[in-house]
């Protein structure tokens, strides 16, 4: 078989889970499972090609039922400097710790030190 | 990105029309392709949703700047599949990159 | 889009578009360029291949080994005609799945007579066969050195006809081959360019 | 068989004196369905200088000889030629063997050659319209 060319695979993979979730934003309101059914192209797509999915697009769709957050279909709350997401769909609850702010100054100092 | 990587790259959101077809009936079907599977294209077209087959048919689309025929057999592929299986059809067809 | 592939640079033309003059270290005219490839052994193929440009038909002339080596390169398009060449099983099936082609020059016939025509033909006739079977991309051509070799396309067509060639097919493959060199739309088989998008 | 002079003199161009070769169909007096179906090929030679018209038909000859053997009945007849084309007969079954054999005729005693076919027609008549004219 031929070599495969795992370097411009990665590209055009990163490429198409931007486009992906793109779509998925401007699907959220006029048709709700597709917009899911592209989360998991997105996902799939990660998976095969060994990706990590932004962080910024982790937070917009339920991890277990892949259905993307639309108002009125989550809950966020805020407790013990933790922020807690239930899908209502599903009932998965996610918690993201919030880190002190702190960490962010020390960054920054160890930058002017060093 | 190249004309030619289009096989590889993300079909969903792009405007396809049909220009080849086993079935004269889908010729002229034009839209935005709004879901994708191993052997179908989901087109969304004004009369509604359309499921094109693509094995045997020809697509028109517009990629990288360029109107591109594109024939359904290269796209054969389920999704996360095309992009390695696409990669590899261009090598094999000796495919000149100037 | 009418081709032949010659050796030589044709003074007369018949009713061909274009001509792919292969020579040694081709020069640029207003024909297409061929590059010939002599090599006794893989690692001479090798350097060789490196100097060929982007616009060259790239050809190969050698023993079966170096043969069997030439069409895994990529860059190899096609295998020539030239005395004393021998092909097998394994090579030819190699040559569909690497996009090779293999050529069959009609100036051949002309430069033997008696006995040694007779095996040129059964030889050429038993190859077609095996071409025909596993659906190898293959090329009819004059290869003339000459003018007195070349013939016109039909000509040629009808001869090779006559050995029990596949004409159309033979046709789709230089088609195919040439436009992938002069055709700047032409990408792959089923792909296209087919305008500018606005 | 209808005398074919009048065709050379309204042509025009035909300068070899037609020497009454007559068709030598093996069974003479046969009605027409049975008459062997005969086609004539318009050739045109590629060469240096001219060439005599008996000397190509001897190369024609023993190349076709030599290509298909004694077994194969060609009904080669050389009709005409000027030094630069000409119309060769042949039978209507035998036609695609004398066009394969006519691409290998390469040499006439010494002067190297190449025959074009310019064409095929059912008659003499519509071979010298149709292809020999310009």
């Amino acid at each position: 078989m031929l070599k495969r060319e795992r370097k411009l695979e990665k590209k055009i993979a990163k490429e198409r889970i931007d486009i992906l979730f793109k779509l998925m934003e401007e699907m959220k309101d006029k048709d709700y499972d597709l917009a899911r059914r592209y989360v998991e192209l997105a996902r799939r797509i990660a998976m095969k090609y060994r990706i990590k999915i932004p962080k910024v697009f982790k937070l917009k769709f339920c991890k277990k039922c892949l259905y993307p957050y639309k108002e009125g279909r989550f809950r966020v709350r805020i407790a013990k400097s933790r922020v807690i997401v239930t899908c209502l769909n599903c009932g998965y609850v996610k918690r993201i710790p919030i880190r002190p702010i702190r960490q962010k100054i020390s960054k920054e100092n160890k930058k002017g030190k060093g | 990105m190249r004309p030619e990587l289009v096989i590889a790259h993300e079909w969903i959101g792009l405007n396809v029309e049909v220009v080849k077809s086993v079935n004269p009936c889908e010729v002229g079907i034009r839209g935005k392709v709004v879901d994708e599977t191993k052997n179908t294209l989901k087109i969304m077209t004004e009369k509604g949703l359309k499921t094109v087959i693509k094995k045997g048919r020809v697509f028109r689309v517009k990629f990288a700047g360029k109107l591109m025929d594109v024939s359904g057999d290269l796209i054969n592929f389920r999704p996360e599949e095309r992009i390695r299986r696409g990669l590899i059809l261009l090598k094999r067809g000796k495919v000149r990159r100037w | 889009m009418k081709v032949d592939f010659v050796r030589f640079k044709p003074s007369l033309t018949y009713d061909y578009d274009n001509f792919v003059v292969f020579d040694e270290n081709p020069k640029n005219g207003e024909f297409l360029k061929g590059y010939v490839v002599k090599a006794r052994s893989s690692k001479e193929l090798l350097q060789k291949l490196r100097r060929a440009k982007m616009d060259w038909f790239v050809g190969v002339v050698g023993d079966l080994n170096v043969l069997k080596y030439a069409v895994m390169r990529w860059r190899v398009d096609l295998i020539l005609d030239f005395e004393g060449r021998v092909l097998d099983y394994s090579l030819i099936k190699m040559a569909r799945e690497k996009d090779v082609a293999i050529e069959f020059s009609f100036a051949r016939f002309l430069r033997c007579r008696g006995y040694e025509r007779s095996k040129l033909f059964e030889e050429v006739v038993e190859t077609l066969k095996v071409i025909k079977k596993f659906d190898t991309p293959f090329v009819l051509t004059s290869g003339a050195e000459n003018d007195y070799e070349l013939r016109p396309k039909r000509q040629i067509l009808e001869f090779f006809e006559y050995l029990g060639a596949d004409v159309e097919r033979a046709e789709s493959w230089i088609e195919r081959l040439v436009r992938r060199y002069t055709d700047p739309n032409y990408i792959m088989d089923g792909l296209e360019i087919v305008g500018e998008d606005p | 068989m209808r005398k074919n002079k009048n065709v050379s003199e309204k042509a025009g161009f035909f300068t070899l004196e037609r020497r009454g070769l007559q068709p030598t169909n093996s069974v003479k007096g046969l009605p027409p369905a049975l008459r062997k179906k005969k086609r004539y090929i318009a050739f045109e030679v590629i060469s240096e200088g001219d060439v005599d018209g008996n000397k190509l038909f001897e190369a024609i000859k023993e190349t076709m000889m030599s290509l298909f053997g004694e077994l194969k009945f060609l009904g080669l007849e050389l009709k005409h030629f000027d030094g630069k084309r000409g119309i060769l007969m042949c039978y209507r079954e035998s036609l695609k063997d004398v066009k394969f054999g006519l691409n290998l005729v390469d040499s006439v005693d010494g002067v190297r050659i190449a025959i074009r076919i310019l064409g095929v027609s059912g008659t003499i008549k519509s071979c010298v319209r149709k292809f020999l004219k310009g």
